[in-house]
């Protein structure tokens, strides 16, 4: 066993492999194939203050290796997640890592939800969704202006001492500057990368696939265009970085290590095989064993050119 | 949860119609009526997500699993295709399952397309036998009644284009088993098939009062109520009256009472 | 047989399939498997003033439903090309329509180009490359840079009458505007998308799978980016727009037609079946009757909802 | 050009090396020694690109065509599940091919890996027969002896671990071939291999002044000239003295005189 601890900050995790937000739900949902606390951490679903509809049906649509998306973040709302059984009490009581994805409807509700998750008890990390593409108000239009990005965060960052995580939209010309902004303005880390926009039409009834006409994609088919992100974002600033994007293996976890990511998150895998994320770890492990590393941290960024 | 499963047969039922037999026999341990398997295609490369199938039948001696399935797009086309011997993974049971009748009920399901596959185990394990009312566009879409027919169930037909049985729609047999009903037996029913039939069946039935099950489905990615893509609306005690609900572990089976038809 | 003429503006296309820059070479490689005058244009590889050698190999690496390329615009400059047997005089003969793609390291060197083609016998139009990721000077600075991109289309729009088609890089944050200012700056239409930025590294080898490091996503993973793309540049500007990435089958090619566009490219297909442009001329012919349209212009932007 | 190739055959030719046997008339009749055949491999449906191969053996009379595979990745392991019976489309044949052998000329073929099935037909085209100098790795990277001892070539081998054969390179054995020439035949080498093996090679040669050709190629995607991925370095005369030559239809069979060694 090679040491597979990861420090991103003040934040330790077991491992380097947390679930994407938005595809392991609230964690409970998973708790039947194995110990929520096997993973470094479990991201939920982005959470706004209020509970949330979403959007209407259909909502996915499959696409050659990937999916599109435009769920429009259903969700409990704040006070449901921190109190309702199979939310954050259910998470605090598995010993899982819990990082809270947040978003808000406006810069205030933003600030609104990160304070109200401040010093709440089985909460590690708050990861902030600048970048959902399938809400109409907020999401990505945060995170695809920079004085936005900045502000947002900069709210954030006042209203809570949590470790705070920005997720990132790929749907920019310049991602590495999005990162710069939004350390700044103090985010301790970046994730990335959110969906990339996209749309499918059926050519038989002449409709989008999905209600909401565009759509995230997700999955294998982004994963070159993740790596080159997570590659010029770790370049651009000094802090921990997640890598995600069509990650469904072990390979791929490392080629995002490898690519300068600190730790990584698997989404649309979770739906191919509920045991991808655990089956990652092992992969990394083995990986390390058989290239003599002691540690995670010996791979990280060691692309060579 | 997730097993392997070696295909054991692969064939046509009828037109476009297939059955597949898969050996997973935990699976076939857990299953209750109505519920689902998630299944992993061997061999779509291209396609990351599982498919949706419901569990037509069990055997749990033989650790057997049967699925009734249409060609509609490329996964079963592939599936179409696999050999005996090919392995899928597959998830499952899954979902809220169907509540069979008690002695003093009787049984009236209510099937169109593949519902027929979803409700074959709960005719199976009704206590009093009853009726399958069966439609569809034409009669190349009509599957599975010897299956009931076997489990004593009285089978009756209805086509939009009237190539057997009644022509019309099937709603239209509802209506004609509760004329029938002189004697006042303790209807009980039970509805599978495309959205719009379910719509239909379940306000008709909530308005005259009448116990009923409808299996509703949407596109599915998780499977377990992680994603909520598969959501559709059921009542809910808010400003809005309702709120979506997550057909894979929700439902598929909901009470016609808590859906929301508005 | 539906009627299958494509309007480009002034230029008239026999259908409204063409081939994707960099992806049919000049026209020559394939002659002996259908008459090029069959397809609605020829657009051949991007040409510059000097020969240039493009960048050193490996050039490729093939990725879930695509490919990276960096082959950095390898090319036989401008003289050769109006001049040398198996080029221009050559896509003359064989009668095909025939769209030039341009670039060039400077702002001057696109104009020189375009300068250098205009008025000469057998070019239908041009295409103006400012989005290729792959070469160090021009290509893709040009097409990231709103103020840029307008200057390059009017210098090249100064020194050309030729019908010009301004090619736009997807990897902007809204290539809508983009669309806008090359309309402004005298495009006669536009052509999108082109590759996506993306990366891939050998986890065993550790080095990047390109030499160049980085290198332009291609193939059905980023058709449904692509779609929206077109979807909304069609909504954005009045002229014809020409749809490509990821287009495969017939079905591909009428998606992006209902998405707005007025004619479409097929590229890395060609790779996987040098036929695939017939085919997909057939097939949307077969649609059109099937679905009792007249003509293929009876479709574009019928996207309902 | 482009044909649709039923497998015949598909089977383990010794540890991860395999060989198929495709039906296809037209390309068969039209193979010259050195050529490749492009792949599109069934069930591959992730990967889009096809695989080149070299033709190892061609049968006109059968429409036979084989192929000499080892199992490097993902499409060379799906390769060797499909069955017989299964259909891959092909391009072909494409590429420079060899020079075989003139009346008063002595082949020496130095191959490396699968440069033993690139050079098959050329050895069996070769009016004079000579000899085959095969290394690799190990024993376990060395194929195809059998045909050409069948071509009555005369055989030597060589090894990196020294399981079989001379313990070294195999341009070692070219300088033993070259030594032992003391009669004066007119030797003309072929080289078919691994990048660095043919570089070592075609430089040794170049100052020896002997006649060779070497195949040298690269990743391929379009397999016909168009798109410029398979380049390779050639003598050029410009300022830099080279160019990039695409190894599909420029090559992969280049004269040793033209590649750029620098
Ligand atoms: C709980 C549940 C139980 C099901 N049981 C059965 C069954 O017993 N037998 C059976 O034949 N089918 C069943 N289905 C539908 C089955 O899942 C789809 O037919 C299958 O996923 C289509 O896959 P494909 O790759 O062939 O089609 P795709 O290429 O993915 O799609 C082809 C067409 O089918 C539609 N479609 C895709 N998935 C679904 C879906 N989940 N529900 C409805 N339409 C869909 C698409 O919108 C599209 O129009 C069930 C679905 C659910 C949700
Ligand atoms: C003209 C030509 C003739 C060839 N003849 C033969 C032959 O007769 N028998 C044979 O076994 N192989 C031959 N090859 C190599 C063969 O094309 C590759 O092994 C095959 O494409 C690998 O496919 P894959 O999907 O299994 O591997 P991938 O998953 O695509 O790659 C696996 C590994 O193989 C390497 N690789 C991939 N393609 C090539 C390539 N074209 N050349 C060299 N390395 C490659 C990759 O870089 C990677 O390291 C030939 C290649 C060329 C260009
Ligand atoms: C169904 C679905 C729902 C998602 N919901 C969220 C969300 O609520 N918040 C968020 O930040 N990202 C969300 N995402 C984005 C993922 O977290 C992730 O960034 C993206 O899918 C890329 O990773 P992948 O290719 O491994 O899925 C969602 C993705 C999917 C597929
Ligand atoms: C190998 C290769 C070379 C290319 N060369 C050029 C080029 O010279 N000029 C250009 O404008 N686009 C070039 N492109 C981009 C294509 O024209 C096209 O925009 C892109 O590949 C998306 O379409 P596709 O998915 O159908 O390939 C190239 C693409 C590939 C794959
Ligand atoms: S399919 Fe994911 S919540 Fe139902
Ligand atoms: S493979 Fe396309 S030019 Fe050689």
């Amino acid at each position: 066993m090679a040491d597979l601890t990861t420090k991103l900050g003040s934040l330790t995790l077991k491992n380097p492999v947390m679930t994407a937000s938005g595809t392991f739900g609230y964690g409970v949902e998973y708790a039947d194939f194995y110990p929520l606390s096997d993973l470094g951490a479990v991201v939920v679903k982005g959470i706004c203050m209020n509970p949330s509809h979403g959007n209407p049906t259909p909502r996915v649509a499959e696409v050659s290796s990937g999916m599109l998306n435009a769920i429009g973040l259903q969700g409990p709302g704040v006070d449901k997640f921190l109190n309702g059984e199979q939310y954050l009490p259910f998470l605090r009581k598995s010993g899982a890592t819990t990082i809270v994805n947040i978003w808000g409807k406006s810069i205030e509700e933003y600030a609104e939800v990160a304070a109200a998750m401040d010093g709440v008890d089985g909460i590690a990390a708050l990861e902030v969704n600048i970048s959902c593409p399938n809400v109409k108000e907020g999401g990505v239009a945060f995170g695809t202006d920079l004085k936005m990005a900045n502000t947002v965060i900069s709210k954030v960052r006042a209203a809570t001492k949590l470790p705070l995580i920005t997720k990132l939209s790929p749907n920019v010309t310049c991602i590495a500057d999005f990162a710069k902004t939004v350390v700044d303005a103090g985010s301790d880390m970046v994730s990335l990368i959110n969906t990339l926009s996209g749309m499918a039409i059926d050519i038989h009834t002449r409709k989008p696939k999905i209600a909401n006409i565009t759509g995230g994609l997700s999955g294998p088919a982004i994963k070159p265009v993740a790596i080159k992100m997570v590659h010029d974002v770790a370049k651009a600033v000094d802090v921990p970085v997640i890598g995600m994007g069509g990650i469904m293996t072990a390979d791929d976890a490392i080629e995002f290590l490898l690519a300068g990511a600190d730790a990584v998150a698997v989404g649309t895998a979770i739906f191919t095989d509920p045991h991808a994320p655990i089956k990652i770890i092992e992969g990394i492990d083995e990986y390390l064993e058989r290239h003599g590393c002691n540690s995670v941290s010996e791979i990280i960024g060691q692309v060579n050119y | 949860m997730p097993e392997v499963g070696e295909i054991l047969k692969n064939e046509v039922l009828k037109g476009d119609y297939y059955k597949v037999v898969f050996y997973v026999p935990e699976i076939c341990k857990n299953t209750k009526p109505g519920q689902f398997v998630h299944v992993k295609i061997a061999n779509l490369r291209d396609r990351i997500l599982r498919r949706p199938f419901s569990i037509c039948d069990v055997d749990v001696e033989t650790g057997e699993l049967t699925v009734a399935y249409k060609i509609v797009g490329e996964g079963t086309k592939v599936l179409a295709t696999l050999e005996v011997g090919t392995v899928c993974d597959l998830m499952g049971p899954l979902g809220v399952s169907f509540t069979p009748t008690k002695d003093d009920e009787f049984p009236v399901i209510v099937a169109g397309g593949y519902g027929s596959a979803a409700t074959h185990i709960l005719a199976k394990q009704c206590v009093t036998k009853g009726v399958l009312l069966l439609g569809a566009r034409s009669e190349d879409d009509l599957i599975l009644m010897d299956k009931f027919e076997e489990a004593n169930f009285e089978v009756r037909l209805s086509t939009n284009d009237g190539s057997v049985g009644h022509q019309g729609l099937v709603t239209e047999l509802v209506e004609q088993i509760i004329a029938e009903n002189t004697d006042n037996k303790k209807l009980r029913f039970y509805g599978c098939g495309p959205t719009p039939m379910l719509m239909a069946l379940g306000k008709m039935l909530e308005d005259k009062g009448y116990e009923c099950e409808l299996s509703l489905d949407h596109l599915m990615c998780c499977g377990v109520g992680a994603c909520f893509a598969c959501v559709v609306k059921v009542k809910a005690n808010n400003e809005d009256g309702w709120r979506y609900a997550r057909t894979c572990n929700e439902g598929p089976v909901f009470n016609s009472k808590d859906v929301y038809y508005g």
